[in-house]
């Protein structure tokens, strides 16, 4: 019988892409013989609109590249700037950024594990998860009003002090989050065919892994135990005692179980960080600038310029992001705007080895390992 | 004795006492087959409609219990608790325009929704709803059964190659090779039951399983057979194309699967046929493993029923598990559920078929 | 000595000058000998490639690339400065894996040419767009629309007529 | 053409009579049947066929499940536990354009994206609404000035609610599909099919 190659176009509005992303595939059957990615359905041009806009213009867009966890973006803009500038950031600021950081990250793996789950096919849990993702997402409205794109950090501290009433509804919130995660773990850990969803499939060794550039959790799903918070400290990230999450196996079930576990240790941050959190108010320090400041000065803290201009230089800062390494490359020329702003980001970089991982698999595993791969189509486009 | 639900239209209209006369009249006539026709005819639109409503309930119920596990609350604008919501579905449904691709194959993408809408509904002709609440004790009413379900892939293939769409074609081949061997140990598990009824007769299997065992235990084939109901209930679950086995349209992988491509009325009789599949088969298992409509009678009220209630009472239990699993349990890969099928499930069901013979034989039971 | 000398120490004829860039010992090298640098670099352990960023200068193209050492927990910086017209320099894909889409992206966007590269396509943009956005002398001012060709394609056109429902 | 008047004397008793009940009607929209009947100076028969089938469509109103960026999350937050689209019945996001009423354009357009939410569009049956989400998709947003995103998705496909918001919070987004629920509910089809004339 004459047999035929089969063509495949997964997206790019498919139900399993989250977001618009668009898989070519080269079939045998059911069976993958070759990947190929096109991507760029939701290429906005930030990287322009970086350069057209002065440095704190250009903050709302950071928020938007991986909306999921949008605080994180949010400090590594900022902190790129900080150090091109040599901007001191009071310590209060840093403990309500890391703070907030923290708690981004457990919504992104909520998240993660929601949308994973219902690409396998089982709704519940994303509905478990984003029922608690509206709890964080109150408490972030208390702080800065939103709910996604915060624009909350700002260079040189953060945009407001934490609002009355905030820590007993962040400790409220941890101790109910501690009970979920077992609750999760009840769910889908024991649950026979997830396991065999999940185990064995795009595996990818800790070589390769470096390789191809893969950061964060995919990469410490390899056994490679390497978090920038810890390699590079930076924030109060040297103060705090909290461990690196590694998973030997570098399946698709390694990386969702790394995921599992640093949400157990950004609750575990967290509640350092309210108990040490130290009680100064100030909250932002500006001391840079060449335009005149405008705006009253508050009695709490100092204020932000609308307009500065950082020395001439360039900068590449990095910082681990819920999803990888999320780094900003930063030209200055001395003027108010950027000359160049270069986002490295973890989605981009992690997504090259999908089709290295999923040669040979079957769509379903396709599905599984990008998932684990857990990509926001905002942020590997810009 | 009424046996069928014929028999019963008859009763019951010679209790009203206008029987005589209807029949008289069409006797003077001479075409008192006529009557019977009328009367088969009548006994069927009631069958059909009672099952179209019931569809459109577990629509609802479905729905329902998806938003209960999932703590919310689920359709609650239309109706009283949503309970309009599926009849508003079906309005628009019919409302919707009818696309057929311009590449489809026309004829036999308008005939695939037909052909898997009408044995949907077939399959319920043998089935006993309650003590001579059929409308037909065929002699072979299993085997029926499983013919008729049989069709399904069928139609399904038509379907998804008739769309002439990659993601249908590539469901419809998964739901055939899923139906093929799901079939095979469905049939295996049913023939286990067989063997102690001696007939292929529905009614014949449900009175079988009338009484108790010390008073206390029905006499279900369930406690007989707990191996054969748990691959019935596991292979049925399979036929019927739901999560944990819902490949044919695994809406991550495959946009909708074979129906990828129907809108509007068409779309509408895969969907029906599905819930009604699931009706079906739910019924089929109380029937062979859960006593059927067998349960207690109550004084002053017709056996017909009591009966009818407690079968849907099995039946929505049956449901509402299928419901339930599908939950909680992310769905497996194609390959795995044919290694499933063909590597446990089948070798399983022949395990069990020879055990149920060693019993048979040795008449313990 | 940082990784930056002890690469000049190595290789004194490819590494024009040494610095440092913010904490990041950097080095800026010459584009002929950049694939002999990798080598190098990579034999140093310095396994992962951060990020490859392309500047235009308008008189000038530079190419960063930042490099981290997962043994040595050391960062390091290569520069590598092209001239303006037809800029072009060694793909380092044979090395990083994770280099292929990110040279291809610097394509894309700021146009500049990797020979060797196995794939060099435009990767976000469609094929066929006109000019490379982050260069300084991009035309923000004309428009450009995608449509879908025949095959299903991308063709992209400066008139949307066929797109657009009005002017 | 002679149009058929209606001669509103006649119904204002029928209107009249049941004070309260009449408050329920008004909720079912019943009486605004009559009136764009009036309006319309059609037949009533085919404006409550209409009304029947205006509600029938407003209630089961399935969305195609497609999110383009940042909205998108807020498109699974709305589905989600705490806010529940599907107490309106919307809960069952199609995968397949063919089967869905509604399109929600969750995010920014990019040029590339364009003939694809077109294509899209374009495979949904009649009838169908779209709802442009967000800034970006009303306008471009803060990505008006990019070389490369659309200004706004209805320069390709006609849009039939704005919801505004850099993303919108849930509690707007439901409102914008009560204002589309409102819509339909006004839409008349008899007047479409040449019924009404």
């Amino acid at each position: 019988m004459e047999t035929e190659e089969l063509l495949l176009n997964m997206g790019p509005v498919h139900p399993s892409t989250h977001g618009v992303l668009r898989f070519k595939l080269r079939m045998d059957g059911e069976i993958i013989k070759e990947c190929n990615i096109v991507m760029g359905y939701l290429h906005r041009g930030t990287e322009k609109l970086g350069e057209m806009k002065t440095y704190l213009q250009f903050t709302p867009y950071t928020d938007r590249l991986d909306y999921i966890s949008a605080f994180p973006n949010n400090y590594a803009y900022a902190k790129a700037i900080e150090e091109l500038a040599g901007i001191e950031v009071p310590l209060r600021a840093e403990y309500i950024r890391v703070l907030t950081m923290e708690l981004n990250r457990i919504i992104n793996h909520l998240v993660f594990m929601g949308s994973l789950l219902m690409d396998l096919g089982a709704a519940t849990m994303i509905m478990w998860g984003f029922r608690e993702r509206e709890k964080a997402l109150q408490l972030f409205e208390m702080l800065c009003g939103a709910r996604m794109t915060f624009n909350y950090i700002k260079p040189g501290g953060v945009r407001d002090d934490l609002p009355d009433g905030f820590i007993p509804k962040l400790n409220e919130f941890l101790k109910d989050m501690e009970k979920r995660i077992d609750d999760y773990e009840q769910l889908i850990n024991e649950n026979e065919i997830f396991l065999m969803r999940m185990k064995n499939i795009g595996v990818i060794s800790a070589q390769e892994a470096i390789n191809y550039g893969l950061t964060g959790p995919a990469l410490r799903g390899s056994g490679v135990s390497y978090d920038i918070r810890k390699l590079e400290p930076y924030s109060i990230y040297p103060d705090l005692d909290f461990k690196v999450c590694v998973q030997s196996e570098g399946d698709s079930f390694a990386r969702y179980m790394v995921r599992v576990d640093e949400m157990r240790e950004s609750l575990h941050i967290l509640r350092q960080v309210v108990d040490t959190m130290p009680e100064a108010k100030i909250v932002a320090q500006a001391k840079y600038g060449i335009a005149p400041m405008t705006g009253m000065p508050s009695a709490v803290s100092t204020y932000f310029p609308r307009i500065f201009a950082p020395p001439a230089g360039e900068v590449y800062s990095r910082i681990e992001a819920p999803k990888g390494e999320l780094g900003f490359y930063i030209v200055s020329d001395g003027t108010t705007k950027p000359y160049r702003v270069k986002i490295r980001s973890p989605s981009f970089c992690n997504l090259t080895a999908i089709p290295r991982m999923v040669v040979g698999l079957k769509i379903p595993d396709l599905i599984a390992a990008f998932g684990t791969i857990d990509v926001v189509l905002g942020d590997v486009d810009r | 004795m009424i046996e069928n639900a014929y028999q019963l239209i008859v009763y019951v209209l010679t209790l009203l006492g206008v029987y005589e006369w209807i029949y008289g009249i069409f006797q003077s006539f001479g075409i008192d087959y006529v009557l019977q026709i009328i009367i088969v005819f009548v006994e069927i639109v009631i069958l059909f409609a009672f099952v179209l409503v019931t569809v459109m309930f577990l629509t609802w119920m479905e729905r329902k219990v998806v938003a209960m596990v999932q703590s919310r609350y689920g359709p609650m604008v239309t109706g009283p608790r949503g309970l309009l919501q599926p009849v508003m579905d079906g309005v628009k449904l019919i409302g919707k325009e009818d696309i057929i691709p311009a590449k489809a194959d026309r004829w036999i993408f308008t005939l695939a929704p037909f052909i898997v809408f009408i044995p949907a509904l077939l399959v319920f002709i043998p089935l006993p709803f309650g003590k001579s609440l059929i409308i037909s004790d065929l002699r072979v009413g299993l085997l029926y059964i499983i013919a008729i379900s049989a069709m399904s892939p069928v139609a399904l293939l038509l379907a998804g190659w008739a769309s002439n769409n990659k993601y249908s074609l590539m469901g419809a081949m998964r739901a055939v090779a899923q139906d093929i061997s799901y079939t095979i140990p469905l049939a295996l598990t049913a023939i286990a039951v067989v063997m102690f009824t001696g007939s292929l007769s529905t009614v014949d299997i449900v009175n079988a399983q009338g009484g108790t065992w010390f008073g206390i235990i029905p006499k279900w084939f369930i406690f007989i057979q707990p191996l054969g109901f748990i691959l019935f209930l596991i292979a049925s679950i399979a036929e019927m194309g739901r999560i944990p086995f819902d490949f044919q349209e695994s809406e991550s992988e495959l946009v909708a699967g074979f129906f990828t491509e129907y809108s509007g009325m068409k779309f509408a009789m895969f969907f029906l046929a599905e819930y009604a599949h699931l009706f079906a088969v739910s019924g089929i298992i109380v029937t062979l493993f859960l006593g059927g409509w067998e349960g207690p009678a109550l004084p002053f009220i017709p056996v017909q029923l009591t009966s009818l209630v407690i079968f849907l009472i099995k039946t929505y239990a049956v449901i509402f598990f299928a419901m339930w699993l599908r939950d909680t349990v992310p769905r497996v890969r194609i390959d795995q559920l044919l290694n499933l099928g063909w590597k446990i499930m089948v070798p399983l069901a022949v395990l069990n078929l020879l055990l149920t013979g060693f019993i048979v034989v040795a008449g313990v039971i | 000595m940082n990784a930056a000398e002890e690469l000049k120490r190595l290789l004194p004829n490819a590494v024009v000058s040494t610095g440092i860039q913010i904490n990041k010992p950097l080095a800026v090298i010459r584009k002929e000998e950049l694939l002999k640098v990798a080598e190098d670099v990579k034999e140093m352990g310095f396994d992962h490639l951060s990020v490859i960023t392309g500047i235009d200068y308008t008189d000038r193209f530079e190419v960063v690339y930042n490099f981290f050492s997962y043994g040595k927990k050391q960062n390091l910086v290569l520069k590598v400065i092209l001239g303006h017209d037809n800029p072009e320099i060694d793909s380092l894909t044979t090395f990083w894996k994770g280099a292929d889409w990110l040279e291809r992206e610097t394509y894309d966007l700021v146009g500049i040419r990797f020979t060797g590269h196995p794939n060099l396509t435009r990767i976000l943009l469609p094929e066929g767009w006109i000019g490379h956005p982050l260069r300084k002398d991009y035309d923000m001012k004309t428009e450009q629309f995608v449509m879908l060709g025949e095959d299903g394609e991308d063709v992209v056109s400066t008139d949307g007529s066929k797109l657009l429902r009005r002017k | 053409m002679d149009p058929v008047t209606i001669d509103t004397t006649k119904i204002k008793p029928a209107k009249k009579k049941p004070e309260t009940a009449l408050e329920k009607l008004e909720d079912t929209g019943l009486i605004n049947t009559v009136l764009a009947a009036k309006e319309r100076e059609g037949l009533i028969l085919f404006s409550t066929v209409d009304q029947i089938i205006n509600w029938a469509r407003l209630s089961s109103l399935w969305p195609v499940t497609s999110g383009l960026a940042c909205c998108a999350i807020e498109m699974m937050a709305v589905a989600m536990a705490h806010h529940d689209i599907a107490r309106f019945g919307m809960e069952i996001f199609r995968a397949s354009p063919r089967q869905a009423d509604l399109m929600f354009v969750a995010g920014t357009v990019t040029k590339k994206m364009a003939p694809r939410v077109k294509q899209l569009y374009e495979m949904m049956p009649e009838p169908k609404w779209v709802i442009a989400v967000g800034a970006c998709a009303s306008t471009g947003g803060p990505y008006h000035e990019s070389y490369a995103v659309l200004k706004g998705v209805d320069l390709i496909i006609p849009v039939d609610v704005y919801i505004p918001g850099c993303p919108p919070r849930p509690e707007a987004w439901l409102y914008g599909v009560i204002q589309l629920r409102e819509k339909i509910k006004n839409e008349g089809y008899g007047a479409k099919w040449g019924l009404n004339k």
